[in-house]
């Protein structure tokens, strides 16, 4: 419950962040403050060394980081579950060939073909987005194939089979119904690990430097040196911000998955 | 924790001097490396003909005592010193230096060729003795930088194995020779006692690489590195307050610049610049637009100068500075006025003005480099400023792969990177003829074209007097101030900070605000010294607030998990059944 | 063969299965089929004759594993034959005359918790079938009327119900509605009751004879139990490894067995005060579908060949080359046995 | 027989795998915008007749079926091409520094591992005890860090001056400090224990969950309550029944994760300028180098097919079921 | 009442005496009380029958008896074994009781045995831990007995449990239970998932040994016919509570619960016209346990109910068959036909 409650305080401020803080803040030109000011009663947060509240840079940074987020997991999941369910349901070559596919890109490391992809795609939040996509579903794809092959096997599939049902009703009606959970849960602990993906590749230098994201905060701190600047509250919003919605996504994705998965129940 | 005032690695009695840098070594092959380390390698390994001096980057005697120049300034006469000996042992001779010259000439060798084009004979009439006679009167000889290599061992690799020799370690003729170099680690040289500038007075140098620039700082306070090189502002800054440490800014040759698409579709068919860009008044009226100021103040925390012309202040004596009148200052009302005159009005109201003919807006592509926040910083003042000039720019940030792309192809209106000129103005005056324009030459990315220009080009080359040529500089670089394919906006510092409780003999090339390291020679390392009395004791730093913070932030919670621990442990029983 | 038991069943077969063939292939890994390993085929039912009349309870029984569920499925198209042919009405079933006969035709499965979708409420699992086949008149009438006739009253109570809401018995009435909901000519039930309480299993059977009764309907029932099948069935068929080995009236065959399986089949039955040691229970493991004994497929575990009476009748030999076919021993009952 | 036959099958499906990695690589590289050479060129500053000349060298002159043959070709011969920023053969470069990376990411994930599963083992068998939630509350916590964060808060604590200078800021040895023998182990064990300890720490939570919910399941089996019946000590139920069933999930995962591993590596790499494969990747990755990317990526690639390979082998031999199926 | 005391006599030497045993689960929804209050005897060498629908209790009485529940689970009574609480013992002491005087064959023998491990590697664990002193080879070659007593050669020992059949594992179960000789076997629906002619086999198998071994046996299933057959004595459960007990022939033709007569009327006897198209068996459905119907739980589905049964919950009454059940018809004041026999 703690993680619906943080990512609730979240998800408000990303969508209020014009109310709380003022977009022209993310503009050096707008910005007001001095060079890497530590915390004040103008700055609760100080500002980094362009004289922009670190505040709100992180309110901003979060609608960036948690859209990144929200649409590179809507991307895997598409392809994750389409790719999950057609392979399941069909079966036969057709699942031998899109397993084998997904097995592929399930061993191929995650991070060093995200930066080849960036490194070829070029550096925009599309892309980022695109590379965290395309190198995040095969495990839901896997995940939703198991749980295909699972329903697909339960007697009430056989049942409306046998009632004369065509493929499009069993999937809509019947497999979908019974994987959405199972994706949904999924969805959930993939945007924390898509969140994570973004700040990793910001910090690497491969995302949107015009954009501010946690990600990207963090790569200006560390490249700023913010650290041996002691310039703590240049480092900790962003990553404490990280932590919190991350931790917030796999709470609430292992607690979907306990009530899901009713073996994990308390005996 | 306090820290005897020795270096660094003075451990076995060895002096060792130490640098810390966050890039690594390329190649230790003279004809492939590019990165700056490596360089650093070959400063201290290896001679030029002709050095830079120290003080101002005149000639001074290298492996060449001396020289003359023959009065229809075509033939050169360099009397080579004969107490130089490459670190096997072999003497150099003349004939090292016309076997390096002959092989850049026919291997047509990338980054050395252009600083000896116009030879035209080398000759050796003895041991000690080069003639070289060029197509044209030049002083280029005199600034070549390009290192003399041993005959004996280059003349065993091949053109083909050349671009893949490793070269490790290198043999050279300087006061240093590499003995060991760790990958993406560090590398070590040792001094040569019998080197011909005398022999340094340090044992060892150490090139350490961090790729985290805080671990550099904080390796610079702890004394593990006595010399941090190319620092960014903020751990500058930081540095700046710590006691035993010393904090330089180094005039460099470099410099930034907002470049423009002034004629792309000239050579290249398919171009696409903005056909605003091709009205100067246009490019005036930007340059009257951004406050460089503001730019130094923000965006390099004041770290560097202003900039005017192409030709950095680091080549005193070729480096043109207008007259206050003839800068474009910063006046946005002036801008407006001269788009204004110039027809360019917003005629639809949306704050953007449009092309006379009523066409289309100025709305700029301002490319800005991924690679660099300076210009992604930079690109929101630029952006802010020329809203208010009535001119929009849609700003997006590239790798470097794909800017040269653009650039290539034509396919930009507006770009930010940046310049490091070689000391000899040549190079980077070179890149705004009309030759150099893409696809046919490579160097020019703003299509910049003019005779005029071209004619002074050839000009300054033959000039055989400095002052002369000085004179043609300036007007070229007054030419393409005035002519803005280029807003040139600072001349940024090398930002370094060193032991200065330990070391001493720190050189400046060139005085009074050089690089303290190797400018464009080895002064520093062969100069180099222990302080000498005991300097005072480091003072013990006690945590800062900062590190409270920290230790906080790990302690609590794992305090709060021991107190969740102490709390729920009941019955640990093993009765579970 | 088209003796229908005690005539409970009036007019012609409504399902004609003729020499129907299934099998499976086993899985064949990528790496396997690159070996050239040729893959096991599990012949799951080979080569069964059967025949349902109108009105009719069939019963088909026989141990885990020999093919029944199999036979069911393809009867309903749940499964390619290998070959065979399924007549109904007296017309071969083409693939694309499938969605019709399975309107005809109803399925109930085994296990009625699985078979109702748990995030589907009784009303929409019972209007499944309408909807798919798109049945004209009030869905909701409909579906009253089926949840009724299944025993569910009144069916209002359970439309919105979800199934982990209502009792096993309950569920497979729910099961039952949904079939009926079609108004069927026949239903094919496969271990209708095995998943249900015994003190519950009666009511449903109950159900399905007085269905029968009302509606005429056609019944074949899979089960393993032959007490079940003496319960409901008018004729009983033995299946044992893939083929139909005895099948007649219930009466008759299970009273008065003919084929040496089907007798050992009712001796292992508990029985009160009778005595486990003394009676013959067949040694052995559940045969394989993938290896099929050649000739007789039971021979191997035939105590009548291991106590050697095949051998005085000198059968032994055919017992073991020539595959025997079902005979018609006694009136209906046929039996598939060199020694009956 | 069934053993021969997994085993057989699980290597061609590596080799498959491998063949599918080799041919995305190729055109991963093939996709790329512009011209390698010309961009080579005009970083180095090269006249335009060199960059006819690299085009040559880099084969990239040939028809693409032709470039794909000798690509092949070349690469079973482990002849990577050349390294634009290096100049040496890639294969030479990564050579060079393979080891760092090998040890940094074998500590880790032996580190990781060993401890992960022991917290999660011990989690699940107090499930609900103070350490099970602490334990938990901490694997939620790392897991949820950026590594790179971490490690720069374990640098700033552990190594900087304003922290507890314990450790070296950086690098793998000290610089012209002992070479060999004891002196010299130690002197990396120093310097390595910040890395692996940041590794180790961002991946110790997943496997501590993993283990936990992976014995919890396990605990819930019957043959465990058998062997509890049997009248076996707690410990012994977990020790000799429940922990091997629970550790068959966790070794597939745990090699899955070796790509996260790899991942992670390149930024605490980065962070602790670790000489190792991680760095070259960012260093390539800088430049660009687009023939060191190739490279480094086929052979993150390769270690995490062949690192999955052994972990289906010891599945197999862990799990006598997968023998047959 | 007098009854119960007359039970409680003929307890006395027993080898298993369950006193008043309650079990109940915690749940989100309130405890479940699965078992209520039972309370049985078996004497050495004798063979009682657990009867009773799905979910009536009768797994749980299985592992109560060797402590085996969760530990949330919340027991009271008495299980005394050979006169000793198990219950109350210390854990060091249970864990020596459990295998060695009692053991237990569960339902689903694929999951009850360890799939990782050989299955006379599983067997010998059992031997070792009670008999310290046995070696490897005197292990192996009790395994190689055990095995072969219950009819699998004794090289199955090498055999992971998924190399075996669901029969011959079930055998092989058996035989770990052997392995200390205990006084007592708990076979808790050892035969469910077989085959009738697998089933058929172990059956005889477990007679077998029971007779040979002079084992007490407490056989667990919901077929009541099954129990017939191999049983002295049976219990029949009903939610959570043993409704009749007696001797097993007179419970199955003459049983004077009427849910007994339901249970035994759902197991048709072939040949008999009496089941001819006549399925037995009961209406209505099991009871929940969390919500049990008030007086006798039996009541809503009872054909027999009368006035006081929603009120009264019926204590146990002596049967005609010598037995006892739980049934207000056998009350002679209530009902004073007393009960149809
Ligand atoms: N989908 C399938 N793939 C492969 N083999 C199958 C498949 N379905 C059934 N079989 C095999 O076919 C044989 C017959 O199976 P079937 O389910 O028809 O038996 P059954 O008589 O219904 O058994 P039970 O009483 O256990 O339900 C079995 O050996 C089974 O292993
Ligand atoms: N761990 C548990 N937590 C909560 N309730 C439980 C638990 N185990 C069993 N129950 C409930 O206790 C009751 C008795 O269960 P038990 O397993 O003893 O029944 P059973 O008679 O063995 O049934 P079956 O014949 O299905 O095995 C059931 O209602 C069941 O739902
Ligand atoms: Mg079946
Ligand atoms: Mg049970």
């Amino acid at each position: 419950m703690a993680g619906l409650i943080i990512l609730g305080f979240f998800l408000i401020v990303a969508l209020a962040a014009p109310l709380l803080a003022d977009s022209r803040g993310l503009s050096p030109v707008g910005a007001t403050g001095g060079v890497l000011d530590p915390p004040s009663l103008d700055y609760p947060m100080g500002t980094d060394d362009l004289g922009r509240s670190v505040l709100t840079l992180t309110i901003w940074g979060s609608r960036i980081s948690l859209m990144v987020g929200f649409f590179a997991t809507a991307l895997s999941m598409v392809i994750g579950a389409v790719i999950g369910i057609a392979a399941g349901y069909y079966g036969g070559w057709r699942e031998t060939a899109m397993m084998r596919f997904t097995d592929w890109f399930l061993v191929i490391p995650f991070l060093p073909l995200a930066i080849v992809l960036a490194s070829i795609l070029g550096r925009s939040l599309f892309n980022i987005i695109l590379v965290i996509g395309i190198t995040s579903w095969p495990g839901t794809a896997r995940l939703v194939r198991a749980q295909t092959l699972s329903v697909k096997e339960r007697p009430y599939v056989e049942r409306a089979r046998a009632l004369g049902a065509g493929d499009w009703h069993l999937i809509t009606r019947h497999i979908l119904p019974n994987v959405f959970p199972l994706i949904f849960a999924n969805t959930i602990l993939v945007v924390a690990i898509a969140i994570l993906s973004e700040t990793t590749l910001s910090f690497l230098g491969l995302g949107d430097p015009l954009r501010i994201s946690w990600g990207t905060i963090l790569e200006f701190a560390f490249n700023g040196g913010a650290a041996s600047r002691g310039a703590w509250w240049w480092l900790l919003p962003p990553g404490v911000a990280i932590v919190l919605v991350v931790l917030a996504f796999t709470m609430c994705g292992y607690a979907l998955d306990e009530i899901l998965n009713p073996r994990l129940r308390r005996r | 924790a306090a820290q005897t005032p020795s270096p660094s690695g003075s451990a076995a009695g060895k002096l060792t001097f130490t640098i810390g840098d966050d890039n690594d070594l390329d190649s230790m092959n003279p004809f492939v490396a590019v990165e700056a380390p490596a360089f650093q390698i070959f400063f201290l390994t290896y001679d030029f003909l002709v050095n830079l001096s120290q003080e101002d980057l005149s000639p001074s005697p290298g492996l060449a005592e001396s020289w003359d120049q023959s009065d229809d300034g075509l033939t050169w006469t360099f009397q080579i010193r004969d107490d130089a000996t490459w670190h096997d042992g072999q003497p150099v001779t003349a004939h090292d230096v016309e076997y390096t010259y002959n092989r850049i000439l026919e291997e047509e060798q990338g980054s050395f060729i252009d600083y000896i084009s116009l030879i035209d004979t080398i000759e050796v009439p003895d041991d000690q003795t080069v003639v070289i006679t060029t197509k044209e009167p030049t002083l280029q000889l005199l600034t070549a930088l390009v290192f003399i290599l041993p005959e004996h061992i280059w003349k065993d690799i091949s053109t083909e194995e050349a671009g893949t020799f490793e070269n490790n370690p290198p043999v050279g003729s300087g006061p240093f020779k590499v003995v060991e170099w760790e990958k993406g680690q560090f590398y070590r040289m040792e001094s040569v006692p019998e080197y011909w500038g005398g022999a340094p007075r340090i044992d060892e140098f150490v090139y350490r690489i961090f790729n985290n620039e805080d671990a550099l700082v904080q390796a610079l306070r702890a004394g593990e590195v006595d010399f941090a090189d190319s620092l960014n502002a903020n751990p500058f800054n930081s540095l700046k307050e710590t006691t035993g440490i010393t904090t330089h800014e180094a005039n460099i040759p470099s410099f930034d610049e907002i470049g423009f698409n002034v004629g792309a579709n000239d050579t290249i068919p398919d171009a696409d610049g903005h056909p605003a860009l091709l009205d100067v008044r246009v490019r005036q009226a930007m340059a009257h637009a951004v406050d460089k100021q503001v730019i130094l103040d923000r965006v390099l925390q004041g770290y560097g100068t202003i900039g005017t012309t192409i030709v950095p202040p680091f080549s005193a004596a070729y480096h043109y500075e207008p007259a206050e009148e003839d800068l474009f200052q910063f006046d946005l009302e002036e801008a407006n006025r001269i788009l204004d005159e110039a027809g360019y009005e917003d005629t639809d109201g949306d704050d953007v003005r449009e092309m006379p003919d009523g066409g289309e807006p100025l709305r700029f592509r301002y490319f800005v480099r991924s690679e660099n926040n300076s210009t992604v910083q930079t690109s929101q003042f630029v952006q802010d400023w020329f809203n208010q000039i009535g001119i929009a720019t849609e700003v997006e940030a590239l790798d470097d792969t794909t800017l040269t792309d653009a650039i290539f192809e034509g396919k930009y209106d507006m770009f930010h990177w940046g310049w490091f000129p070689d000391p000899d103005p040549d190079f980077i005056l070179s890149i705004f003829t009309c030759g150099q324009r893409p696809p046919d030459g490579i160097w020019s990315d703003s299509f910049y074209c003019d005779e005029e220009y071209d004619r002074m080009y050839q000009e300054q080359k033959t000039v055989a007097d400095v002052a002369e040529r000085a004179q043609v500089i300036f007007e070229m670089q007054k030419k393409v101030y005035e002519d803005a394919p280029y807003i040139v906006l600072y001349y940024d510092a090398n930002l370094q900070a060193y032991r200065s409780d330990r070391w001493t003999g720190f050189l400046n090339q060139p005085e009074p605000d050089g690089d303290l390291l190797s400018g464009y020679g080895n002064y520093t390392f062969v100069n180099l010294r222990p302080v000498t009395k005991g300097a005072a004791a480091d003072e013990e730093e006690g945590g800062s607030a900062f590190t409270w913070v920290w230790v906080g932030l790990v302690a609590g919670p794992l305090l709060l998990v021991a107190v969740a621990l102490l709390i729920r442990r009941r019955k640990g029983e093993e009765d579970r059944a | 063969m088209s003796a229908t038991g005690e005539g409970r069943g009036d007019g012609g077969p409504v399902l004609e299965v003729r020499d129907l063939h299934v099998s499976f292939s086993g899985r064949q890994g990528l790496g396997a089929g690159l070996l050239g390993r040729s893959a096991t085929t599990a012949r799951a039912v080979d080569g069964v004759d059967l025949e349902v009349a109108r009105g009719e309870i069939v019963a088909l029984a026989g141990e885990s594993g020999c093919g029944k569920t199999t036979l069911a499925r393809a009867i309903m198209g749940l499964v390619k034959p290998a070959s065979g042919e399924i007549r109904y009405a007296g017309r071969p079933l083409r693939h694309r005359d499938l969605r019709e006969f399975r309107r005809k035709v109803q399925m109930v499965f085994q296990d009625p918790t699985g078979a109702l979708n748990p995030r589907q409420t009784i009303y929409e699992s019972v209007a499944e079938g309408l909807r798919i086949h798109k049945v004209s008149g009030e869905e909701d009438v409909l579906v009253s009327k089926a949840l009724a006739d299944a025993g569910l009253r009144p069916p209002e109570r359970f439309f919105l119900l979800y199934p982990h809401e209502v009792s096993g018995g309950q569920r497979q009435r729910v099961v039952i509605a949904g079939a009926l909901a079609l108004e069927p000519e026949m239903i094919v039930a496969d271990e209708p009751v095995s998943n249900l309480d015994a003190s519950v299993r009666g009511e449903i059977l109950a159900l399905l004879l007085k269905l029968r009764d009302r509606f005429g309907l056609s019944l074949l029932i899979v089960t393993h139990d032959l007490g079940l099948a003496w319960t409901v069935a008018d004729r009983v068929a033995v299946m044992y490894l893939g083929r139909i080995v005895e099948v007649g009236p219930a009466e008759d065959v299970l009273t008065r067995p003919l084929h040496p399986y089907t007798k050992a089949l009712l001796q292992v039955l508990p029985e009160a005060g009778g005595d486990l040691s003394g009676r013959s229970i067949l040694l052995g493991e559940p045969p394989d579908p993938t290896r099929i004994p050649p000739g007789c497929r039971f021979h191997p575990r035939c105590p009548e060949v291991q106590s050697g009476r095949a051998a005085e009748l000198g059968m032994e030999e055919r017992n073991r080359t020539e595959v025997p076919l079902l005979r018609e021993i006694r009136p209906a009952h046929f039996v598939a046995c060199h020694l009956a | 027989m069934g053993a021969r036959r997994y085993l057989t099958a699980k290597v061609v499906q590596a080799l498959f795998t491998l063949a599918f990695v080799l041919v995305f690589n190729f055109f991963l590289f093939r996709i790329l915008p512009g011209n390698p050479a010309q961009i080579l060129a005009r970083q180095r500053r090269l006249p335009v007749e060199a960059v006819r000349e690299l085009e040559r060298d880099f084969g990239l002159k040939d028809p693409l079926p032709q470039q794909f043959v000798n690509y092949a070709g070349d690469t079973l011969r482990a002849n990577f091409g050349i390294s634009f920023k290096f100049r040496r053969p890639v294969g030479e470069v990564i050579q060079g520094r393979i080891w760092p990376t090998v040890l940094l990411v074998g500590v880790a994930t032996i580190g990781s591992t060993v401890i992960g599963l022991l917290i999660g083992i011990y989690g699940a068998w107090r499930r609900g005890s103070g350490f099970d939630m602490g334990s938990l509350g901490f694997s939620l916590v790392t897991y949820a860090m950026p590594e790179f964060w971490l490690g720069m808060i374990l640098l700033i604590l552990f190594a900087s001056t304003s922290g507890l200078e314990l450790f070296p800021l950086g690098n793998i040895r000290t610089p012209g400090g002992p070479a060999s023998g004891i002196a010299h182990l130690l002197d990396v064990g120093r310097h390595l224990f910040l890395p692996a300890l940041t590794l180790i720490l961002a991946l110790l939570g997943e496997y501590a969950l993993i283990m936990r919910s992976s014995l919890l399941d396990v605990m819930g089996d019957d043959y465990i309550v058998t062997a509890r019946a049997k009248g076996l000590r707690e410990a012994q139920v977990l020790r000799r029944h429940a922990v091997p069933n629970a550790l068959l999930p966790t070794v597939t995962l745990v090699a899955l994760n070796l790509g996260f591993v790899v991942s992670g590596a390149i930024t605490v790499e980065t962070v602790f300028s670790w000489p190792g494969l991680g760095l070259l990747t960012v260093e390539a990755l800088q430049a660009p180098d687009y023939p060191l990317l190739q490279g480094l990526f086929l052979l993150f690639s390769v270690a995490v097919i062949v690192a999955n390979l052994i972990a289906d082998l010891i599945y197999g031999y862990l799990d006598p079921r997968v023998r047959v199926a | 009442m007098i009854a119960a005391e007359e039970r409680v006599q003929a307890s006395v030497g027993s080898l298993l005496s369950v006193r008043d045993l309650s079990v109940e689960y915690p749940s989100q929804a309130g405890p479940v009380p699965a078992v209520r209050g039972v309370t049985f005897d078996v004497a050495e060498g004798e063979i009682l029958g657990l009867a009773g629908e799905s979910g009536c209790g009768k797994s749980t009485i299985a592992h109560a008896l060797l402590r085996l529940l969760p530990p949330d689970a919340r027991v009271t009574g008495q299980v005394l074994l050979n006169g000793e609480d198990v219950l109350t013992m210390k854990f060091g002491r249970l864990r020596a009781v459990r295998w060695d005087e009692a053991s237990i064959v569960f339902q689903g023998a694929m999951h009850s045995m360890n799939p990782v491990q050989r299955v006379g590697d599983q067997i010998v664990e059992a031997v070792r831990l009670h008999r310290p002193g046995t070696n490897d080879r005197q292990g192996q070659a009790q395994v190689g007995e055990l095995l072969e007593r219950v009819g699998l050669p004794a090289r199955r020992a090498r055999d992971y449990p998924h190399e075996l059949s669901g029969g011959q594992r079930q055998r092989a179960m058996i035989a770990m239970a052997l392995a200390c000789d205990p006084k007592l076997l708990i076979a808790d629906e050892p035969t469910t998932a077989l085959d009738v002619m697998v089933q058929a086999q172990v059956l005889s198998l477990l007679k077998e040994l029971q007779r040979e071994l002079k084992l007490g046996l407490i056989f667990i299933t919901h077929d009541l016919s099954v129990l017939v057959e191999l049983c002295d004595r049976i219990a029949v459960m009903y939610a959570g509570r043993i409704v009749e007990e007696g001797p097993a022939e007179a419970i199955f033709e003459r049983p004077a619960h009427p849910y007994s007569w339901g249970l035994s009327g759902s197991f048709p006897r072939i040949g008999d016209p009496e089941y001819r198209r006549a399925p037995g068996g009961l209406p209505g459905d099991p009871p929940d346990p969390q919500r049990l119907p008030t007086g006798c739980p039996f009541h809503p589905r009872c054909p027999r109910a009368f006035e006081p049964c929603p009120d009264t919950d019926p204590p146990m009454y002596p049967a005609v068959h010598g037995g006892f059940a739980a049934c207000l018809l056998l009350d002679s004041k209530l009902n004073p036909e007393g009960a149809r026999a």
